[in-house]
């Protein structure tokens, strides 16, 4: 069980790095926020393992809650996002530099 | 009577105090009478105590007032209390006598000047410190004493202010002495820390149980009285201030720098005769300085054409007989021709003053010349200080008081072959340059129109002074002749005897050929200088380095800008702006070049954000790992 | 109480001037006279009243002490014995002149002006009589900002920059002595149980080694930066000249001083041994300060900078007699404090009355003002006087006896420091010879004489200067008590060689 | 302390539909009501509600500290956003929902609660941060702080999930307990090292500090005080309580981190602020060097704790000031947040000026000010722990700090440029009742910095309660 458990968590620490690595290289504001997201699930995911670990339910629970709160964030996220497109006309993070030293 | 002793210097103090703080309202004839009056009071007290100190000695020989006490810190008190001693009146009744003399005639020779007013105040100042200096019965009150006739050296130096140069004499005669008395302060130091006491009458009582003959304590203790003296009284290596001093008023040079406060090293000495005795050493070096200062001093006022430094130099090299006579153990020969030197010299300054008041301020001796026939009341007082100067015999007071140096500095058992050589040197010398002044200025063709006729006011001090340059030599005769001892059986009751070789030749010997040397520097001046024959001695070209080197005093003045003034000067420019000030520029600097790096780092890339982030994740990871 | 009403006095005058300055300028003025008129009458008039003997018991004239934050064992505790009471009446005096040197020369927001003006003094009071750690650094903080303003607003063309410097300077030493008051603090709770601020409790702190010299060092340099120490003296020259002439005088009248109590107060007596141990340095330190200000004052041109720099100087004297350790080099610094106040601070009132008419403070452009201001040049000349250490004046007693008293202690190096006093032959005659002397400058209008308002000014400080130094006997009567009765041990002496 | 809670949802409903002016009052009553509740409430604490939240004193105080921002911001807002007449509404349930995030993490002592109030927190936060979408480049900050926080909160959940993983629990207390048992694994600390992360991006700790003054100033000026001082309360009463029951403190590794990240936090704060011309950036940066010295107390353990209370309080109510002051000068078009719009502001309105500097001082730590004894207190904790290193940092870093401070102060008081004064066109009153509560704030400073006894004992007593 164990085991399994920590093959689980393996996997969502791989998904967990590909989503960084997607933040990372991505200019486009929407791929970093699906690349934030697949983060989330990766977290998610490692929750529901360990929580099968110790056979709570904890774990599911708390599932339960990135998921809303990662709906959540990705509809402001859009929002924003449409109202930069809207403004600059383009999606890439690198235009937005109007703020800085 | 003890309570006379305070108004001496305190008249002369409350002459200051209105003329410094009222004198611009004050009306001339006033601010002379006040000026003037003072003096001539604290004189008379001082003649009553001397009077009556004559005749009715002391208990313990001094008279003592304790006027307040200064402070009083752990072991260390001090009181404002002064003390008269045999020492001591000498030197007040020739502050106080002489001095009234010079207000005279000052009150008529700066009549005519804006600053009249000042001129008194600072010189009622100067005679009070200058009695503060020889009453005090500690050091430290001799030391303000000591100070405070600084201070009003320089202001009476730099009395003409408005002359730049006049202010950078005064700025020198201070800080010259200055040097001195740093050292003197030194020594004080030394002698609280040895004896614990600084009262005059305690240290010399101490002294002799506490150190050792030739200690290095004691050594040292004397060798920085002694540069404090030197200083005071310009003598080699600090003579330098004293020829400069001469940017003065004339009564300022006679009071100041001739009759007074030159001598303060010699006073000082004597008084602290006890410490020196302890040291051989010492006394060898003071005899040495005083006989190198006369040689030296009186080669240079040979090159001379200002007047007053000519006697300036001479003043110099007088003191250094004063030294030489410390030096060899001939206290009383010391004070001796300081009390004559004192009235001669102060007469010829006067005298010079005039001179140079009726010449429109003429000091080149070779811009004079046939003043004997147009002021003849000056011509022969002048004639009677200058034959003291050179020690004329028989007929004048600096014959008594040369010859007994003279005498003592083969003679006394610290005298040896050399120091009366040189001293007998100095004496050739002297009359020398006294008869090229005489023949110069006296004789020859008038080069200069005289303007006016010097005031009644300022003659009569002159024939004064006159009368005494010449008798006062008569209360002290050699040994030889009548042995009259007046003068030294009186400062003997403070100062001992001069100790003697055993083996002696006799005094007429050496009282001859000193008075074949006076006579041989005298008919040399003459062949040089009378006549025509005195501008082509001061124009021969084969002499010109010569002169050039003694006219600048043996370019002492030269070797000090050299070796210190230039690179203090340097030094001080060039950290003008403060090295340490860089250090911490450099470090506000640094901040800021700091904060531009790092402000690289807010570029305003999300993106770089993100690896800022990644970046501290990497770094508490491995800190994780590597822990 | 009498220390809580003169502080309270000050803070609420300035309250005052400050509203008051809404309505007339004028009356701000006279307020603020008044408000320190009072605080300086106020203890004066109670020791006269009440003529405390400072004998061996009752050392202390008088105590306050309140609950302030008791959870950290912090208490409102003022006390003063001869020593701060000296220092206070300094303050005050000072703080009249101050007050009356800024009458004309302020003339915009001279409400706030004041106000800042006298919560200094307040500040500066506060610190001489604090004998609560806590409260010591708390008053050592607020006479600063206040500083900082007055040089901030009203100084002058590079005033910005002087005021950073400054405000950096002491602060960096205030922090680091707020540091070593905590670890004092521990330490001694530790050592007792009982965690407390008081000054009297932590005297009996033992401390030994290492942590006790850290603790002393970052006293020390909190104080040794106010004093200033060189190399720790670079805000000075910039705050002094570009301050305003109060400011100035505050600054080299007052503020230093703090530095040096500190010293006396606090390092000497809290940690004995680990004093003696850097006694050595600490006077070294005081003597390259005596010469190398001496050598920057005569390079200076503008007249403030000059005098700052003479500060430097002078103040090397008081790092080298109180870490002498004796009662005559102690006692010197105590009467160095007050005449230093007295002749720099009326130095620096010069300069100002000098700038107003002159519109410079560059020496070479000044000349011959003894002609028009014979009166100015007189004073003037008293107190180069002082700053040379002529004798009748104050300095003099001050300078003698510190050198007196560290003479034993390590020769050379008083040796060293009597040279200073050549030295200060040289800077100060500058001043007298580069400013009164030589021919008047050709300036459009002859600048006038001193009014009536400067007389009294200056007629102030000189009979204080004259005063010191004929009689000063009652000083070190007063400071003797502070010394040398219960609870002070002076170090031990002999570190050196 | 349920009331407390209930207080603030009812808050909410009522904001849904009412004037401005109406949300305004209506808040303040509310937020006032909460107040008094948590006053009287005092003696029924400790009240726990299992496994979720717990009520202490601890909670209390830092609740307290909370409402009374969010109170100040509320005002703050009400002026800024009549200014522009925006329509406000969304933004109070917003600021409510964030207060309401907040609040949830002091009292959280679970990762869930921890979770849910972070996020609740946030998400409020990137909407607030962007309301203003048309001007000051709002929706850039809000863009930058919603990726950021979005990964920081990948990071904590990642975090949390391999805490979970080891420990079998997310009950802060139940975690310590596995942790005694059975000692710290690698992966256990390698979530701690995540939470670390998401905690640090929160509090805007160097090296996770780069959002922050971009944040602050493309923001509007009430949320960037609301982000200055709520947000990061919240986020650091979570951050005690987790440590305190994990005992974090006497971890060496995690001390080290903390150590580490402190100094950094000092000194780049510090040193990025030195030239900072924007007032508002430079706000921020000095906020990343005083979260540095709040560490010091954190760092500290217990004994930290009510230090940390105390400089949190100075600290809110300083930031407040000063945010106060950049709002009220704030125009239509744009924030005041260029440094060469405040010369000479003393001699403008002397008022405003003083409050200012107050706040300046009070952060730079000058007696007289709340920031003094904060700043006091806080050397205390770092001297008791024998933490000179870091004492030393703080000592010199803050005499850096000193330098910005003064350099606004100074340009405060320099002689004005000649310029017409800004029109005053709102409700004179809400102007009026704004001065006044920024007068009551430099007050409090004031009174703070003279006589801070009074809340230290308060502080004290609170604490006691568990």
């Amino acid at each position: 069980m164990t085991d399994s458990a920590h093959m689980v968590l393996m996997v969502a620490t791989v998904l967990f790095g590909l989503g960084l690595i997607g933040v990372l290289t991505r200019k486009n504001v929407v791929f970093m926020l699906i690349s934030v997201e697949i983060m989330l699930n990766a977290a998610g995911l490692a929750f529901v393992a360990a929580g099968s670990k110790w056979q709570q339910p904890d774990g599911q629970v708390m599932f339960l809650f990135i998921l809303a709160m990662a709906a959540a964030e990705v509809s402001v996220g859009l929002a924003l996002v449409l109202q930069i497109y809207h403004q600059h006309k383009t999606m890439d993070v690198e235009d937005l530099k109007e703020l800085r030293d | 009577m003890n309570q006379l002793l305070a108004y001496i210097p305190a008249f002369p103090l409350i002459g200051f105090l209105i003329l410094s703080l009222f004198g611009r309202k004050l009306p001339k004839p006033v601010i002379a009478t006040i000026g003037a009056g003072t003096v001539c009071i604290a004189a008379i007290i001082t003649i009553v105590l001397g009077v009556s100190f004559l005749q009715t000695p002391p208990a313990g020989g001094a008279f003592h007032q304790l006027l307040w006490s200064w402070f009083k810190v752990g072991k260390l008190s001090i009181d404002i209390s002064l003390q008269v001693d045999a020492l001591t009146l000498v030197f007040i009744f020739i502050i106080t006598f002489v001095g009234a003399l010079i207000h005279i005639y000052s009150t008529f020779f700066m009549w005519h000047d804006g600053d009249y007013a000042r001129f008194f105040a600072s010189m009622n100042l100067f005679v009070c410190a200058m009695l503060l200096l020889v009453m005090a019965d500690n050091l430290v009150l001799l030391y303000l004493g000591w100070e405070g006739v600084g201070l009003c050296s320089y202001l009476l130096i730099g009395f003409w202010y408005e002359v730049p140069s006049n202010c950078r004499a005064a700025n020198k005669a201070f800080l010259i002495t200055r040097i001195g008395d740093t050292a003197l302060l030194i020594g004080l130091f030394l002698l609280f820390r040895e004896l614990g006491t600084l009262n005059i009458q305690g240290i010399l009582q101490q002294a002799p149980a506490h150190f050792t003959t030739g200690s290095a304590n004691i050594v040292l203790i004397t060798i920085l009285l002694m540069i404090g003296g030197m200083g005071k009284s310009a003598q080699m290596p600090l003579q330098t201030w004293l020829p400069d001093a001469m940017a003065g008023p004339s009564p300022v040079s006679a009071l100041i720098h001739a009759a007074t406060m030159v001598t303060a090293g010699v006073y000082l000495i004597a008084r602290m005769h006890g410490l020196f005795q302890l040291s051989p050493v010492t006394m060898t070096i003071v005899a040495i300085i005083g006989a190198c200062t006369l040689l030296v001093a009186g080669c240079s006022a040979l090159a001379q054409t200002d007047i007053k430094r000519i006697l300036a130099y001479s003043t110099i090299s007088q003191i250094g007989y004063m030294f030489l006579a410390l030096g060899v153990g001939a206290w009383s020969a010391a004070i001796f021709h300081f009390f004559t030197h004192a009235f001669f010299k102060a007469l010829l300054f006067l005298a010079a003053g005039v001179v140079i008041e009726a010449l429109h301020h003429e000091h080149n001796i070779f811009m004079m010349g046939g003043l004997r026939k147009r002021m003849p009341i000056v011509f022969v007082t002048f004639l009677a200080g200058a034959a003291a100067l050179s020690a004329l015999p028989l007929v004048s007071a600096g014959f008594f008081s040369k010859d007994a140096i003279l005498w003592y500095s083969w003679s006394a058992a610290n005298g040896n072959v050399f120091l009366w050589l040189m001293a007998l040197a100095g004496a050739f010398i002297t009359a020398l340059y006294s008869t090229r002044l005489m023949l110069v200025v006296f004789w020859g063709e008038p080069k200069t129109p005289v303007h006016e006729a010097p005031a009644q006011g300022m003659i009569i001090p002159l024939i004064v002074l006159a009368f005494f340059s010449v008798t006062a030599g008569f209360i002290e005769w050699p040994h030889n002749m009548m042995h009259l001892t007046l003068f030294s059986d009186h400062v003997q009751k403070v100062l001992p005897e001069t100790i003697m070789k055993a083996y002696l030749p006799s005094e007429w010997f050496f009282q001859a050929i000193a008075a074949l040397v006076t006579g041989a520097g005298i008919y040399l001046g003459y062949t040089m200088y009378y006549g025509k024959a005195g501008v082509r001695w001061q124009q021969s070209p084969g002499l010109a380095s010569t002169r050039e080197f003694l006219f600048s005093g043996w370019k002492f003045d030269q070797l000090y800008n050299f070796i210190f003034v230039k690179p203090f000067l340097f030094l001080t420019r060039i950290n003008k702006s403060d090295v340490i000030d860089r250090m911490y520029n450099g470090i506000a600097q640094g901040s800021l070049r700091l904060s531009n790096w790092f402000s690289v780092s807010q570029n305003g890339s999300l993106r770089l954000y993100i690896v800022g982030v990644l970046a501290g994740i990497l770094f508490i990871i491995t800190l994780q790992l590597l822990l | 109480m009498i220390l809580v009403l003169m502080i309270g006095i000050l803070l609420l005058g300035g309250i005052a001037c400050w509203l008051v300055a809404q309505r007339s300028a004028m009356a701000a003025r006279y307020v603020a006279l008044i408000a320190v008129i009072m605080a300086f009458v106020i203890p004066l008039g109670w020791f006269i009243q009440n003529k405390p003997a400072i004998t061996g018991a009752n050392k202390w004239l008088v105590q306050y002490q309140a609950n302030w934050i008791p959870a950290f064992g912090i208490s409102f505790h003022l006390a003063m014995d001869g020593l701060s009471f000296l220092l206070i009446q300094l303050t005050f005096l000072l703080g009249v002149l101050a007050v009356l040197c800024s009458w004309n020369e302020i003339r915009e927001r001279s409400g706030f002006y004041f106000f800042n003006l006298l919560w200094t003094l307040a500040g500066i009071a506060g610190v001489f009589v604090a004998m609560d750690l806590f409260l010591f650094y708390f008053f050592w903080e607020v006479m600063l900002v206040p500083m900082y303003f007055l040089i901030a607003i009203w100084g002058d063309f590079n005033r910005r920059y002087a005021a950073y410097k400054f405000f950096i300077f002491t602060q960096t030493g205030g922090l680091l002595m707020l540091l070593a008051i905590l670890a004092l603090y521990f330490i001694h709770g530790q050592q007792t149980g009982n965690y407390t601020f008081d000054y009297f409790a932590l005297l009996n702190t033992t401390l030994g080694g290492a942590t006790g010299r850290w603790i002393m060092l970052g006293f020390l340099i909190a104080f040794v930066i106010k004093l200033p120490m060189v190399p720790l003296h670079n805000w000075l020259p910039d705050a002094h000249s570009e301050a305003p002439t109060a400011g100035s005088l505050i600054l080299a009248g007052l503020l230093l001083k703090t530095g040096a109590y500190g010293i006396l107060r606090f390092v000497l007596p809290l940690f004995p041994q680990a004093s003696a141990a850097i006694a050595w340095w600490a006077m070294l330190l005081g003597v390259v300060g005596i010469v190398y200000g001496a050598l920057l004052a005569f390079a200076q041109t503008d007249l403030k900078r000059l005098i700052a720099y003479t500060s430097v100087s002078h103040m090397g004297f008081v790092l080298l007699g109180a870490f002498a350790f004796n009662e005559i080099a102690l006692q010197g610094v105590v009467m160095q404090l007050l005449t230093h106040g007295v002749s720099t601070g009326a130095l620096f009132v010069m300069a100002g009355m000098l700038k107003e008419r002159l519109h410079t403070r560059d020496i070479n452009q000044m000349g011959g003002l003894w002609t028009a201001m014979p009166q100015m040049g007189g004073l003037a000349l008293v107190f180069v006087m002082a700053s040379l250490g002529l004798p009748l004046l104050g300095n003099f007693i001050a300078e003698f006896l510190i050198l007196m008293g560290s003479f034993p202690v390590n020769p050379v190096l008083t040796v060293i420091a009597s040279v200073g006093l050549v030295l200060a032959a040289l800077y100060s005659l500058r001043i007298a010879q580069k400013v009164f002397m030589g021919q008047l400058q050709v300036v459009s209008e002859r600048p006038a004489d001193l009014s009536a308002r400067e007389w009294i000014i200056m007629a102030c400080l000189t009979a204080a200067i004259i005063c010191l130094g004929l009689y000063p006997q009652p000083v070190f009567d007063l400071v003797k008590g502070a010394f040398f009765v219960t609870g002070y041990q002076l170090p031990v002496a002999g570190v050196s060689n | 302390m349920v009331l407390a809670m209930a207080a603030v949802v009812v808050i909410l409903l009522i904001a849904f539909r009412a004037s401005h002016t109406v949300i305004q009052v209506t808040g303040f009553v509310m937020m006032c009501g909460v107040v008094l509740a948590m006053w009287f409430v005092r003696d029924t604490l400790p009240r726990e509600i299992p496994p979720l939240l717990v009520v202490d004193g601890m909670a209390a105080l830092f609740t307290g500290l909370i409402i009374f921002s969010v109170l100040v911001v509320g005002l703050l807002s009400y002026i800024y956003f009549e200014e522009r007449e925006e329509n406000p509404k969304e933004y109070y349930i917003l600021l409510f929902l964030a207060t309401l995030g907040s609040a949830i993490l002091t009292i959280s002592r679970h990762f869930v609660s921890f979770f849910i109030g972070l996020e609740l927190l946030s998400v409020s936060l990137y909407a607030l941060i962007a309301y203003l979408r048309n001007r000051n480049n709002a929706v850039e900050a809000g863009v930058k702080y919603l990726v950021l926080a979005a990964l920081s909160s990948a990071f904590l959940l990642f975090g949390m999930a391999l805490i979970y993983m080891e420990t079998g629990s997310m009950e802060f207390t139940a975690i310590a307990k596995a942790l005694d048992a059975g000692g710290a694994s690698v992966l256990f600390i390698m979530g701690l090292g995540l939470i670390v992360v998401a905690i640090g991006f929160k509090l805007a700790l160097v090296p996770f500090h780069l959002w922050a003054a971009d944040v602050y100033q493309g923001a509007p000026a009430p949320v960037t005080a609301f982000i200055a001082t709520v947000s990061k309360i919240g986020v650091f009463a979570v951050l005690v309580r987790f440590a305190l029951a994990i005992h974090l403190q006497q971890n060496t590794l995690a001390v080290t981190i903390f150590t580490v990240i402190a100094i950094a936090c000092m000194i780049v704060g510090n040193v990025l602020a030195l030239m900072q011309q924007n007032v508002k950036r430079l706000l921020a940066y000095s906020s990343i060097a005083h979260f540095g010295y709040l560490l010091v107390a954190f760092l500290s353990g217990n004994a930290g704790v009510g230090a940390g209370v105390f400089y949190l309080l100075a600290y809110s109510i300083t930031l407040l000031a000063a945010f106060g002051i950049i709002t009220l000068l704030s125009t239509r078009r744009r924030d005041a947040d260029e440094l060469s719009g405040y010369r000479g502001l003393f001699w403008r309105s002397p008022l405003m000026a003083a409050i200012f500097t107050v706040a300046l001082f009070s952060l730079a730590g000058i007696p007289l000010t709340a920031g003094f004894p904060a700043k006091f207190f806080i050397l205390t904790a770092g001297v008791q722990q024998h933490m000179w290193l870091l004492a030393v940092v703080l000592v010199l870093t803050s005499v850096m700090g000193l330098f910005y401070y003064l350099r606004i102060i100074s340009t405060l008081f320099a002689a004005p440029p000649i310029t017409p004064l800004k029109e005053r066109t709102l409700h004179p009153f809400f102007y009026f009742a704004t001065t006044a509560s920024l007068v009551v704030l430099m007050v409090l400073l004031g009174y703070l910095g003279v006589y801070p006894s009074f809340i230290v004992e308060n502080v004290r007593e609170f604490l006691l309660i568990h």
